[in-house]
This record gives C-alpha cells, structure tokens and sequence, in this order.
C-alpha cells in the first residue's frame, strides 16, 4: 500500500511538472504578448513596455521564469504590487497581475460552481444513462431499444452548445418556466442554487449520457451471456434479482473508470456550457485566462486538471478494488 | 483567438425566442422621466467580463473610462451629459471650470470646486489629484493612454511614485485647491485629456498599489459596497457626494448590481425579455449585432428601447505610401476607385450599423466632419476607373497586395471585411491574399513598422471628440514609431500638415480647432494615403424599465449617471 | 467450422453482417454522398454557375443587418441553396467546398491518430514496465486534457504560411491520439500472451518483427472499428475549432466556420444555420452509424473495448 | 426400477445465429429413473451440453428453438410458466457447471449466494439460511465453513469453486443433479474428489444424477447408464459396463479404442546417451497480484534434471505444479530467476550463444486457438520462422512440410479458423519441425482435443521423432497420455520434481506418495475398477 502511495505521488508529481512546462513553453511561443496586452491598447511606447515585461518578470529567459514558478511552488513567492509586497504562500501556483490575486485563491473562489454543475449533472447522466441503457439492454431488439439507438447517436452528434442554447430558448424564453440561470452559492440558499443549476445540469448530463447508455447497455449484454447468470437462473433465482443485483453489478463496475475521466475531464466540456449559462465558474476562467494571456491562471488551471486527473485516476482504481474483490487481494 | 465566437452564436438562437416573450410590454415605462424626482431602485447591470480590464483610475483607459468608472472617478473636468453633438463637449467636475489656459496653451490651471469630499468624508485636494496622475506611470499599472507621459514637461521618464516619490514637477499645487499642469508643447484639447481617470483623486495613505482596484476610494456618487472581479459588482450611494457638488451626474438609483460572466446573447435577450428585475437592467459592454437586427422591424415595442449612437470609429486599409507600389498615388487612387463600400458595409452589419467613408473624420461634429469624396467610386465601386489608373501606373495586367486582417470576426477588421475587399478588388484587376493574424497580436504586429503587412485593414477611435486625437496618431509624420506602437502605417509625412497639427494644438476654442480639423482631414485625404472604408455605429438595448437612456456622441452609448429605473 | 475460401479471415462474413445492417448500409450511402460532394465540389459549383468568393450586395437587406432577400435565405435558380447574410455568397458553393475541407481535416486526423496512437499502444505493450508506464500515463493526459486549450495555443504559434487544413488535421491528430493508444495497448497485450508471439520467439524473430508482423494485423480490428468512430469526432473538433476562429482562412469555407457565423442567425435566417448544421449532424451520424456497423460486424463482442482498455 | 423422473422425448434444439441454423440436438429420446445415474457422453459438438441445459429450461429466452418434450419430476418444462419453471430450477432440479471459475458471481460471497439460492425457495430468514449455507459448505468438505462462508470466489480454489456449487445444490436437496462436464477444468486429484463427493451425495440422497462428460473413464466410474452421442443423436445407449466394455455401434468402439490406458505399457526404447539438456537447479519467480498487493509466487524452485539426447522425457504435474515454467525456460521463452540450463554444452543465458543454438529449441504449445495467429495464413505461419532464420521458405517448402504433418498442401493460403483443433496443431507441428530443431517441447499438446485426435496427434509427434531423431520434452497433466509417448517421466508438484524415472517403472512402482494419489485418481474404463479406485482412495485421504 505504501509503495503504492509512493509510486502514485511520485508519477503525479512527474506528470503535473511535465504538464506545466508544456503550457510555460507553448505560452511562451504565443505570438500574443501579455505584457502589450497590459500597456493598453494605443502607443505603448518600447521602454514602457520593457517596463511592464520587468514588472511581470516576462523579460527573464524562459527556463529562469519557470525555476521561479517551481520554487514558488514549493517556497511561496513574493509579488510586488506597487507600494507594497504581497506574499504567496506555497504551494503557490503563481500570481495574476489580471486578478491581482494569488492563482490559487482565484481558483479557491470559482471551484464550487464547477464544482457543483460538475456533481450535479455526475448525478444525472449516470443515474439515467445507466438506467436507459440497462432497460435498453432487456428490451433488446424491440422498439424501446431502438429509440434509445437512435437518441444516443443523435446525442452524439448535437455539440453542447446547441443542447443548450435551445434549452434556454424553450425553457427561459419560450415557455418562461424560469429565469436565466444565475450563480447563487449553496451556503447563501440551497433552494435557489439548485433552481438556477437544474438546467446546465440537464444540459449537460444530456451530452455526457450517451456513452454511458451505450457502455451499461454493451456491459449489461454482456454480464448477462456470463455464466454465473445462467448459474443464478439454473437455482430459480427470481428474475428480478439476477438483473438487479448478478448482471447490474457486473455491467456497470466498468463505468467506474470511464465516470472517474470524465469528471476529471469535466472543465473541458464545462467550458461551454459556464459561457452558455454563464455560470462565473473554472471553465468561463480558462476561456478568459486563455483570451487574456493571463500565464499565470492558465498554468494554475492546467496544473489542477492534472491534479484532478491524477486523484480521480487513483480513486477510480481504489473504487473498482472495492467493487470487484478480484482486483485487490486484502 | 476569440471566445466571443462561442459566446455570440447564442445571440440568434436567444433572440428567435423573443417574440412571444414580450407582446404587450412597455407600459410600465409609461410615467415621463423627471430629474428631480428620480431617485430610487436598483439598477442591474448585466455584462460580459471585466476581468482584464482594471478598476483602477490609473489603468483605465480614456475612452475605456465610459460608464461605472465614471461613477466612482470625478475628474477635473468630465463630458457634458447631455443628448447628441451637445454631448460631446466639456464640462468642469472636480474643478470650477474646464481650465485656464496660457497663452500658447502650455501651462493649464484648474482650481477644485468647494465641498469635496471621497467616500470615506475626507477632504478632496489637489494633491490627491497629482498623486493619481503620478500613478499612473507606474510601471505596477500599466493600461492608460500615453498622452501625460508624452506631454508633461520632463515626464518621459518619470516611474511612478514608487520608485521616485518625489513627484512630477511639471504638475504644481500650490495649495489644497489649485492644480497646475505644465506642458512640453501647446495642447489646446488638455480639457479633454482632464476628462481621463488619470485625473481622479487617489487619497495616497489608501493606496496599494495593484490592489488598489480591489476597493478604490470613491470621489462620485457611488461607492463599492462589494466586489468579486470577473463575477459580481454591488454599488451603493456614497453619502459623502451629493448633486450640489456635482452639477453633471444626476445618480438616479439607490443601488447598482452589476453582474460579469454572461454570454452577450444572453445580456441581449434577458435585455430583451425583461422579465422581473431584468426590466430594470441595462449593459455596458454589449451591443446589439447584425443578426439581431431583423427583429427589431417586428418588434416596435423593443425598437424604442434600443440606443442608437455613433462612437467615432473609422476602419479603413493601410499601407506604407513609401514602398511599391504605394508610393504611387495612381495605385492608392486606384485602390480608393475599386473599393465597394456596400458590400464592405454589409460585411461589417449592414447600413444600420455601418456608413461608408469617404473622409477619415466620422461624421460628427465636434471633430469637425466636412463631406468630401475625391475618388467618387460609386456604390459599387469603379472597376474601370481603378483599371485604367492602374495602367496608367504601369500595372495593365493588375497587381497583387497582401492584405492582413484579425483573425476573428469581433471587430469589424476581421475576416468578412477583409473577403469584402478581395472580391471588390478582384474585379479590378487588384489579387488579394489574406493574412490572418491572431486577434491578440494584431495590433501588436500592424503598429510595429518592422512587422507590418504589406497593407491591413485597421480601426480607428476617438480618445476624445475632438480632430487632435483622431489624426494626429495616424498622419503627423513625427508621430512615426519605428520601434513599434507606431499608427501612422501610412508611413505619412507632409510638412504642411505637420505645420497645420502645431498650429491647431494651439487653438483653445474647440469650434474653431474642429474647423480647421476638418481642412486637415480633406488635405490628407486628397493624397489618398489610405482608403477608407466605413464608420460604425452602435445599438444598445436597455431594460423597459429604464428611463433617460439617451446617447451622447461622445460615447456612443448611454450613460448610467443619468439613468433611472423608478 | 466455415468452409469457404476466401481472400481475407472473414472478410465475407463482414461484408454480409455489415449488408444485414440496415443503419449502416443508410450511413454508408449517406457518407458515400458527402464524400462524392467533396470530391465533385468544384464540378458541382460550376454547374451551378457560382463560386466561394463573390460578393452579392444586391442579394441582401443591408438595412437590416444583412438578411438575405428572398424567403428560405435567397434560394433560387441561380443559388440552389440560398446566400449567405450580410456578404450574398453563394451558400452551395462553401458548403461543397466545406464538405471538402471537414472530410479532409477529419480523415488526415483520423489518420495521424491512428499512426500515433498504434505506435504508442504497440510501444506500451511490448516495451519495459517503466516505458509502459510512463506512456500510460500520458495517455490518460492526452485523454482528459482540456485539448482545446492546446488547439488554441498551437494554432496560433504557427505561421500564416503553413496550409491550414493540413495543420488542423495535424493540431487535431496530435493531440488525439489517448484512446488508440489505449485500446492498442489493450490489445498488445493480450497478444504479446498468445503463443504465435512465443512461437515467433522462438523462430528468434525480434522485437519490431514480431510487432509488425504477429501483433499489428491484430490490432487492426479494434483500431478500424475506433477509427470509424474518431472520424465523426474530428469533424466536430474541425467545426469547433474553425468555430472559436483557429480553423481555415477566408475566404475558404468550412462548416465549423459556417456553423460559427450561422449560429447567431437562427432567428433571421434561419436557412443559414440550418444547412451546415444538416450537413455536420449528417456527417457524424452516417460515420458513426458506418463506424458502429463495422464494429459489429467485425466483432460483436469488442462492444466495451473501446473505453474498458486499461 | 422405479418411474422416471427425467423423462425426454425427440428433443430437437436449434440454434439461431445470422441467419444459419444449427441443429445442435436432433430427435433425442432418454428416461431417467429415480436415483439412477445416467451419463450423456460424446465429443465436442455432439450436443451434450445442450441438452443438459434444456432440461432446467436454460434456452428460454435466448436464440435456440427446443421441440420434443422434456418432462422433469411431472412439470413439462417446454410448456411451462417461468414461475413454474423457476420453481423446478435448483430446488427440484439442480445443475453443476464446466466451469467452476466463471459460474459463481464473482462480486458476492460464496455464501450469499447459496442463501440467495436457498431462499429463492425457502421461506426462511437470512440467518437460517446463512446456517444452512455453513452446514452444505461443511458437507461439501469445505474446510472451516463458518469462517469461509464469507468468502470471494476467487479466494477458492478450482476445486473448492466446483464443492460450493455442489453446496448450492445439496442445501435445496433436489431430487435430480445435472452436472455439466464438472471436472474438466479440475486437477486429476481434484476430479475424483469431486467425483467421489457427488457419488457420496447421491448415497446419502437417493437423487438422480446425469453425468454429462466427454471423459469416457469419468462416466464409468459415476453412472448406472451412458447415453453415447454424436452429432446431436443417440448412437448408443445402455449399462455403462455394456455400452464401455462391449460397444456395439461403431463410433463408440472408436471411441472407446482411442482413450489412452494408464495401465498399458509401452515399447520403451532404450535410452543411453549423454545429456542434451542440463537443468541445474533452476528456480523461477513470478510477481504477481494489482497494484494494491504484489505478491511473489515461486513457479519453479530448484529443479535439477537432465535430458538425454534421443529421448522423450514426459513431465507430468497438476496445474500450478510449474510444468510449463519449466518447459518455457528449457527453451529460453522466461529467463530463470536463478539457476542454469545448458542445451549442448551452451548456457542459454548468454544471448549470443543462445542466438546459435534458437532453431534447435523448438516448441509446439497448448491451445491451439492461441498458437496461430488468426490473422495470417498458415503458409505464412510456417514459413516465417524459416525466413527469420535465412532458410529456404518457399512455397514448395511449406507444401512439403504441410504434407509431412499430414495436410493438405493446398490449404497453404487459408487461414487457421478454417481448420480443427487437431488440424491446427498439426500446423504448429510443421512450424516447429521446419527449423529441423534437435529438441521438441510439447506443452500439453492434445489438452484441448478430443479423443480421438488425441491419438492421431501422438501417433505424428512419434513418427516425426523418429524420423528427425528429435529429443523430445512431453508436458501433460494426462498421466495415461504422458505414458504413452515417454521413455522416462518426471513427476511435478509446486514447483518441483517430486519423482524421476524411467515410465514404466515409475507407473508400475511409484514410490513417492504424490506419485501414488496422482495414479489412484486416474479415472478407469472399466466400471469394477472405477469402484475398486474410489474405495483405495478412500483408505489413502482419510
């Protein structure tokens, strides 16, 4: 188990360092210059940019701005504002001259809105994308089955960005069951923070669901052709109980894996849908970070999507031992 | 790279709803507006992000210092709120009058008004102003216009009140009420630089540097009761200010909840539908674009709710007149016959949001606009005409340019533009190939004469409504930059108009500097150094709550110190 | 047993299983159609007598923002599929020459993903514990890494000068290369066991013989069936990447860049939106359908393979 | 004789895929009678297992058609309501599975499941059930019940696996056991253990048994009657001591003729001659285990012995015994932890002598699904190793050695999933002998076969040995087949070799105690012997 622990971390911590490095190189490639896009917009004169750069530590070589940023990491850093010096306590994932904050706490302030979309919709496509594709799976070959086919593939094929345009437009502006979705923090009023989230989640548990209807559907079939069901049949097991419990089980211990990427990936696909819904949360951050070369922010985001990954990974791994006995051996 | 893309296609989809949405609505904004009895209500304001942008008086830009800042930043002098030409002159704030000028328009004084007080009911000083305008040459606060550090007698080099506390010597206050500006050359439009956040009071002992914007102390109407960049802003009344000492802003609502993050189709149509308190909501980064035009002829209710200004703004093409074949004028006449300025004009939204242009000045008053066209092309264009001028160069089997353009459609200088121009040029024998530069470094790369494109298509805005700030930048041959941030493309230098520019700074009247601008204008213009192309105009929704929501032709938009929501 | 001879192992036992299939047969008469669009594209516009790049002004309201004039966006004779708002461009025209540049990108990323996916998967499989690792892992980054985030930075490093469609086809291929990888690697490894390998062992073949020769033509199966699966992928990400404005320059068209520009036209032509779009759900859902009959066809039993692996 | 309780009649099943139909059981007609015990024998293919299952009703629901009528304790399983037939299923009628790794869910505890079994009929509590679950366990010889009641099936052995599944059907006492091909996949010693447990069940119980085995020796020993099938028909059916002893259809004399005897001695040859292979004391170490938990399992640990030239050394072990480890190293497919192995003098470690010496070791494996690769023609398969070591790989070369193993050249270009089991293995054989290596190791070559490819395959192996004068390595776990072909046998166990020598000798006087079980566990043909063993055994495990 500690070897385990020990391989993990030291894997996480290799992966996370080669992901920053990437991003401070391809950023640094770009041919924007965050330093221009500070000075403003008309005549920025070469010696005030010169001083911006310094100002941002952009004029230092690459490999010099990317040893500050590890030692930053790992020892805090410290930012001057001006007349004063603000301290970044490690792990420091860098500081926004755009935020003028530490990259952490900007992330610390908008995690719970992905946070929350993220876990919500989680809830909806998996609890629906299973249950679809397990009653898919008995209905083989009749017409539930294939309406189901044919939604999954059209599913497929519609980008979220139409979902969920046209759910606004039926839901806020046609039939005006509610208002625009707006942020409101579940500490402030539960009720209202799930009212306005109920739609993005929708939205985008429709997007995800697919694969997860295809895969329980395909892990439902094939857990039933296993033997142990027919076992379960040839003792007089009820029907009921050899799909709810013998071939559900098996089915969907896969989707663990496959739902553990996918949260992990989430801040991908939620990009879109915080713009459309325009929920302040990490995804409309990464678009904004990018739009504004704001390196620092862009390195933090990526770092804690690896991070995200990493954790995700590892539960997943620990979550499928649990389920499947065969895996660990206590 | 644009964002935007993603965020406008929600516009058409939002906007299909709307019909239904709002049959019968206006009657609630039936009761007329009444100044003196205004006050009350909260006003939303539904944006897209003010991430990058800094809500900072040093780092905001002049004409990027419209709407909020103008609520929390009184300056020595400030825009004339009022509707059309009328709102594009000056008028005094923080001092008594727009400024006393000496002779040659060198030294400017300004003396504070009485009763001034910032939010935390302090005294206003003079020094609070100088130290504000020091700021902002702190490298810690980049982001604001140029024009003190390029004017101010041996500020060039100042670094802000960091480094050198001691302070610009070119600016005196002799005492806690008098304020002077000492200037390298004649600035007879200084009033309307004073108009810029630079000139709002910082009180030093709260200053901290890039936090400041944090919570910047209030000198207008308002203060910040909250504030979550990139999210959410809540303003309430700063008790400290009141109409008697500010005779400009009328700060109708009690209270200002503005909200960052949204999707401009989502602004439009929340704008639009207006239910609960959206109808009392207006915008300050969002106008309505070409698709959602159409809708208004359907919708006379929301036609009226729609604000209608033009922000002075030129595009046109640039190219070096130095280099071949652009240092022939019959090419650049050519160019100037072959354009097509309908479609150019469809490309960039169609003749509701664009006219095309002839002259450089928009048409607008105060900046002197006088209507000419020496290469009258038509409609369409004048193929024939362009041919022929170009044989005449010794190009009878045509030419072929590079023609750079945003790679992104958010501007009017991106890719529709730039296809309208080639399929013009195409038929006058004119190839064009397309350049497509990243919408972040364009600027970047057109200002900076040793990465500039054989010809581009480019923008550009007032800082102020005034001549100065439109031509100078782009024709004062001394204003040429070869070390980049240089906007004078053209590579333009004619000594008579460089004589006509001193000349005309001197000049404190603006009346009499917008006449002559405009004879500057049509003598450049004569040269064919660029052609343009056309000037924008902007439509803007506000809630159908929303009362006095009109236009001035300084901003373009309407302004929220003179809006209310009762 | 089966009998009969044939060329390929059970080539006629796929081409009858994908004939039974009727969704697949549909999608690949439909795919077929796009295809000879995109190749007879310059044919077809011609015919029509139009091209991408002329402007119609007198096609279009310039009042009102542009909207073409005619109902259903300008239809007619001339232009079979209307024009475009604002410009008056032929719309038939950029959608065929669209089918070209989206079936392109999408089918050279297609085949970058494979390359790079198959040579990763085949070096994961037979190469040391620590090389499995180390590009296991990288996998799982390429998989879950916000790529577009990527695109984005890349697209606009490189110059104006490189082929753009080229390049997206590489941007896309690049960085999409995790799920062959993984269902390669699934798949290496469960043939490295197989005893032709040790039996190609011990006739002393090597390493990269025993790759190309024992363990690549069974990676074949997996790697088609998610190939026919990834194509329809990248015609998305080439539509959302030309959508956010990395993909191709003007005046070329792409349906992704159509899509981008059409989208905010629902309301005032609602042709305009509605034509790319067709044509990318069409797109997706014929590959797709194709792509789901090959794997059935091929294996009825890979059905998890694709996400299990690993 | 007593009424029947099995009662079938002209069971016909059809299998449904893509359009084809397969008749899988064609007009089949038995009775069984009360505590009888009747053995359904045949090769692969003939049906068996079909008709076991139709018994419980197993097609319903899947793509077979069933015809006839199957009449089981009085309820016309064809015709029946699923809840009717649900209620025949494990509490009146019971079946045991192949496969004793895959017919327990491998997510639940061994003991819920014979508690969700049992109270599938059973109107009982969790805890009454959970008692009776321990009781059944303990009966089956499940060592400490109470404690291993709770169980994971992969924390069970094969044959613990099977004795659960027993338990299963032993808690709900039915009156008739299916036991579908129950020891196949089990050690020999296993097998008759479990043989000799349901044999025990049905003393205690009087329930009826059907036996359904391709093992014609497992139905000797275990039945009252055979049923002989082929090709989905009856081709005999009688006493088992008739039917076995004195078949009276052809194919059943075929059949009977071709089961390797354990107890027929062979034409050793003499074996003299230097060693080719040494093997000294030779240890391998697998990691194993996920990530959570690696364990180390020692595969082989120190084995010495070696091969003379010429010979055919048998190496017979129950799985897990290290064998195979063993042969693989031999011909350097694993790397030995420790320890060295010299063929002709060189040591295999080092690569550049083993690159000399690879063409000499040559293998032909197991399964012969796995050994070929489905994607390329046999042509290929064969001439690739020829190619690889710069010999002459024509056509004509592997037509030759096509012919050799006794197929037909023609068939060069097809691919392998058009030949059978055996013809395949032959296709591995002319792979293998292409290279003319001087040694030939044989991982349990004929496992995966019938009968009476079996004896088909062996004959080849003895022919090609004689003509290419090859030195032979035979591993099996069959200890009648390793009799057969070897002239000196070493006998396995963990790891080890327990017992060397020549064949005879080694069978006729084993002296090692493992040796001596290894043997009584052999099932016999002859039923009076079958008895004779399970009472030996007996007095061996007490």
């Amino acid at each position: 188990m500690l070897g385990y622990a020990v391989r993990r971390v030291s894997g996480a911590v290799a992966v996370l360092l080669i992901m920053s490095a990437v991003v401070y190189v391809l950023f640094f490639l770009m041919p924007a210059n965050p330093a221009q896009l500070v000075c403003g917009i008309k005549a920025c004169t070469p010696d005030r940019l010169a001083l911006i750069s310094h100002s941002l530590g952009l004029d230092e070589p690459l490999y010099l701005q990317y040893w500050h940023f590890l030692v930053g990491l790992f020892a805090g850093r410290d930012y001057s504002t001006g007349p004063s010096i603000v301290h970044c306590a490690a792990p420091c994932l860098g500081y926004s001259f755009q935020y003028t904050e530490p990259v952490l706490q900007i992330i610390g302030e908008r995690l719970p809105v992905s946070g929350s979309l993220v876990i919500g919709a989680a809830i909806l496509w998996l609890s629906l994308g299973i249950g679809i594709g397990v009653l898919s799976a008995l209905r083989r070959g009749r017409w539930l089955d294939h309406v189901v086919n044919a939604i999954v593939l059209g599913g497929l094929a519609v980008p979220i960005f139409i979902t969920g345009l046209m759910a606004l437009m039926i839901v806020c502006v046609w039939l005006q069951w509610m208002p625009f979705p707006t942020w409101v923090p579940f500490d402030e009023d539960p009720v209202l923070w799930a009212q306005n989230l109920v739609l993005p989640w929708i939205v985008l548990a429709l997007t995800t669901m697919p694969v997860y209807v295809r895969m329980s559907r395909a892990g439902m079939l094939e857990t039933l052709a296993e033997d142990h069901i027919r076992t379960a049949r040839a003792y007089g097991l009820p029907e009921r109980q050899v799909i709810g419990r013998h071939a559900l089980r098996g089915a969907l211990s896969p989707l663990i894996t496959l739902a553990a990427l996918d949260i992990a990936g989430i801040l991908t696909s939620s990009v879109l849908t915080e713009t459309v819904f325009g929920l302040p949360g990490l995804g409309q951050m990464t678009v904004q970070a990018v739009r504004n070369v704001d390196l620092p922010v862009v390195v933090g985001l990526v770092l804690l999507i690896g991070f995200v990954i990493v954790v995700c990974n590892t539960i997943a791994d620990l979550l499928y031992a649990a389920v499947d006995k065969r895996v660990s051996v206590q | 790279m644009t964002w935007r893309g993603s965020s406008l296609l929600v516009a058409g989809l939002l906007l299909a709803g709307t019909l239904t949405a709002c049959g019968g609505g206006a009657q609630s904004a039936s009761t007329a507006f009444d100044a003196n009895n205004c006050q009350g209500g909260t006003l939303d304001v539904l944006n897209q992000d003010d991430a990058a942008s800094h809500l900072d008086p040093a780092r905001l830009y002049t004409s990027g210092g419209g709407n909020i800042p103008s609520l929390l930043f009184r300056t020595l002098t400030t825009r004339t709120r009022k509707a059309g030409a009328d709102g594009a002159k000056v008028a005094p704030d923080l001092a008594t009058d727009t400024g006393e000028p000496n002779a040659d328009a060198t030294v400017w004084t300004y003396h504070l008004r009485d009763g001034l007080k910032f939010e935390d009911g302090t005294a206003i000083t003079a020094q609070d102003v100088k130290y504000g305008i020091e700021r902002g040459f702190a490298a810690e606060l980049p982001g604001g216009a140029p024009y003190l550090h390029d004017w101010l007698v041996g500020a060039q080099n100042y670094p802000g009140p960091y480094k050198d506390p001691n302070g610009i010597a070119a600016i005196e206050t002799p005492d806690a009420k008098t304020i002077v500006f000492h200037l390298n050359s004649p600035h007879g439009d200084f009033p309307y630089l004073a108009t810029a956040t630079q000139f709002a009071p910082v009180p030093k002992a709260q200053d901290k540097g890039a936090d400041y914007e944090k919570h910047p102390i209030s000198s207008g109407p308002y203060k910040i009761e909250s504030y979550d960049k990139g999210k959410s802003m809540v303003l309430v009344r700063n008790t400290n200010w009141s109409r008697a000492v500010d005779p400009n802003r009328l700060a109708c609502p009690d209270r200002i909840e503005a909200t960052y993050g949204l999707d401009p189709a989502v602004i439009n149509q929340r704008l639009t539908t207006g239910t609960g308190k959206d109808g009392d909501a207006v915008t300050t980064d969002t106008d309505l674009g070409p698709s959602e035009l159409a809708q208004l002829d359907n919708n006379p209710d929301l036609a009226k709710r729609v604000a209608k200004g033009g922000f002075p703004y030129t595009y046109y093409i640039a190219f070096d007149n130095t280099k071949a074949p652009f240092n022939d004028i019959r090419v650049r006449q050519a160019l100037s016959y072959a354009i097509d300025r309908t479609s150019v004009v469809n490309a960039a939204g169609g003749s509701s949001l664009a006219y095309p242009a002839t002259t450089f000045l928009p048409d607008n008053k105060n900046m002197g606009y006088q209507a000419f066209d020496f290469f009258p092309a038509g409609k369409n264009g004048d193929p024939a005409k362009a041919k022929q001028l170009l044989a005449e160069a010794g190009f009878s089997n045509g030419i072929t340019i590079t023609l750079a353009h945003r790679s992104a459609d958010f501007n009017q200088d991106g890719p529709k533009v730039a296809t309208a121009v080639q399929d013009a040029f195409q038929k006058a024998g004119i190839t064009v190939k397309l350049q497509s530069i990243d919408s972040d470094s364009y600027t970047t790369t057109v200002s900076n004469p040793a990465t500039q494109p054989q010809a581009s298509v480019e923008g550009w805005g007032a800082d102020w409504p005034s001549g100065g700030p439109f031509i100078i930048p782009i024709f004062d041959g001394r204003q040429y930059l070869a070390g980049g941030g240089n906007f004078n493309t053209a590579h333009f230098n004619d000594p008579k108009v460089n004589a006509d520019i001193d000349a005309i700074n001197k000049i404190t009247d603006p009346d009499q500097a917008a006449q002559r601008w405009g004879q500057v204008d049509s003598e450049i213009m004569k040269q064919a150094p660029l052609v343009p192309l056309f000037h924008t105009t902007q439509l803007r929704l506000y809630g159908k709550n929303v009362k006095n929501a009109f236009v001035s032709d300084w901003t373009g938009v309407y302004d929220l110190s003179q809006v209310s929501v009762k | 047993m089966t009998a009969p001879s044939e060329a390929r192992p059970g080539f006629r036992v796929f081409a009858g299983r994908f004939r039974t299939d009727r969704a697949a047969v549909f999608g690949a008469v439909v795919a077929g159609l796009l295809v000879l669009l995109a190749v007879f594209a310059p044919v077809l516009t011609a015919i029509e007598g139009q091209d991408i790049a002329s402007f119609h002004s007198d096609l279009v309201d310039s009042a009102r923002g542009g909207v073409p004039l005619g109902p259903l966006g300008g239809i007619s004779g001339q232009h079979w599929l209307g024009v475009e708002p604002q410009t008056g461009r032929d719309l038939f025209a950029r959608i065929a020459q669209g089918a070209q540049i989206s079936l392109l990108v999408a089918v050279c990323a297609t085949v970058v993903q494979v390359f790079l996916g198959v040579t990763v998967g085949l070096a994961a499989g037979l190469g040391s514990k620590l090389v499995d690792t180390v590009l296991t892992r990288l996998a799982d980054i390429a998989l879950a890494f916000p790529v577009i985030i990527f695109s984005l930075a890349l697209l606009t490093i490189v110059p104006d000068a490189f082929p753009r469609p080229l390049l997206l086809a590489l941007v896309i291929g690049v960085l999409g290369w995790g799920g062959t990888a993984r269902i390669s690697r699934a798949q290496t490894l469960s043939l490295r066991t197989r005893d032709f390998v040790a039996a190609a062992r011990l006739s002393g073949a090597g390493g990269f013989r025993i790759a190309r020769r024992e363990i690549l033509p069974g990676l074949a199966a997996p790697v088609i069936t998610y190939a026919a699966l990834l194509l329809p992928t990248n015609v998305i990400t080439e539509a959302a990447l030309s959508f956010v404005g990395v993909g191709v320059r003007p005046p070329t068209s792409s349906w992704g860049q159509m899509l981008s520009t059409a989208t905010t036209w629902f309301r005032s032509d609602v042709m305009y939106v509605l034509i790319p779009a067709v044509m990318v759900f069409l797109t997706v859902l014929s590959f797709t359908l194709v792509g789901e009959g090959v794997r059935v066809a091929l294996d009825p039993r890979t059905t998890r393979l694709t996400r299990k692996a690993g | 004789m007593s009424e029947s309780v099995v009662s079938v009649r002209d069971l016909v099943i059809d299998f449904h895929t893509e359009g084809d139909t397969v008749r899988a059981v064609d007009g089949l007609s038995f009775d069984l009678a009360a505590g009888r015990a009747l053995g359904i024998v045949g090769e692969s293919g003939s049906g068996k297992s079909a008709t076991a299952l139709s018994l419980l009703g197993l097609h319903r629901g899947g793509n077979a058609d069933v015809t006839g009528s199957i009449d089981v304790l009085g309820t016309d399983v064809l015709a029946a309501s699923n809840e009717q037939v649900r209620q025949l299923r494990g509490n009146r009628i019971a079946m045991v599975f192949q496969d004793p790794l895959s017919a327990l869910d491998p997510f639940f505890k061994v003991g819920d499941q014979i508690v969700e079994a049992y109270r599938a009929h059973n109107k009982v509590d969790r805890r009454a059930a959970r008692k009776r679950a321990i009781e059944v366990l303990d009966r089956v010889g499940i060592p400490d019940a109470a404690r291993r009641v709770d169980a994971y099936p992969h924390e069970f052995s094969g044959g613990m696996r099977q004795r659960a599944l027993i338990a299963m059907a032993l808690a709900l006492s039915p009156e008739v056991l299916v036991a579908d091909e129950p020891t196949t996949a089990l050690d020999v010693t296993v097998q008759a253990q479990i043989l000799d447990l349901i044999h025990d069940l049905r003393a205690e119980t009087g329930m009826a048994l059907i036996l359904v085995t391709h093992d014609l020796a497992v139905a000797a020993g275990n039945v009252d009657d055979v049923l002989v099938m082929q090709r989905g028909k009856a081709v005999e059916h009688g006493p088992a001591a008739d039917v076995l002893g004195a078949p009276s259809a052809v194919y059943t004399r075929e059949l009977v003729a071709a089961v390797p005897r354990l107890e027929q001695p062979r034409e050793s040859k003499v074996v003299g001659g230097e060693p080719l292979v040494r093997v000294d004391d030779v240890h391998q170490v697998f990691t194993v285990g996920s990530f959570l938990n690696r364990t180390k399992v020692h595969a082989v640990e120190g084995v010495t012995l070696d091969v003379l030239r010429g010979e055919a050394l048998g190496i017979v072990g129950e799985s897990g015994s290290g064998k195979t480890t063993l042969a693989r190293m031999i011909v350097r497919l694993l790397r030995p932890t420790s320890g060295r192995i010299r063929f002709d003098g060189r040591d295999l470690a080092d690569d550049r002598a083993l690159r000399e010496v690879r063409r000499e070791l040559q293998m032909v494996f197991q399964d012969p699904v796995s050994s070929l690769n489905p994607r390329r023609t046999i042509g290929e398969s064969i001439a690739d190793p020829l190619r690889v070591q710069g010999e002459d790989a024509s056509r004509q070369r592997v037509r030759e050695l096509l012919a050799l193993v006794g197929l037909d050249p023609d068939r060069i270009d097809r691919y392998p999933h058009e030949f059978s089991g055996g013809q395949r293995q032959r296709i591995g054989i002319a792979r293998a002998i292409g290279l003319r290596p001087r040694l030939l190791v044989c991982d349990e070559p004929v496992s995966a076969l019938d009968v009476s490819t079996q004896a088909q395959i062996i004959r080849l192996l003895a022919s090609l040995r004689s003509e290419f004068d090859l030195t032979l390595i035979f591993v099996a776990h069959d200890l009648a087949v390793v009799r057969q072909v070897s002239d000196r046998v070493a006998v396995m166990s963990k790891g080890a070799v327990v017992e060397l020598g020549e064949t005879d000798a080694l069978y006729d006087n084993p002296t090692h105690p493992y040796t001596k079980s290894l043997l009584a566990a052999v099932p016999v043909l002859d039923p009076e012997l079958a008895r004779q063993r399970r009472l030996e055994r007996g007095l061996l495990t007490p």
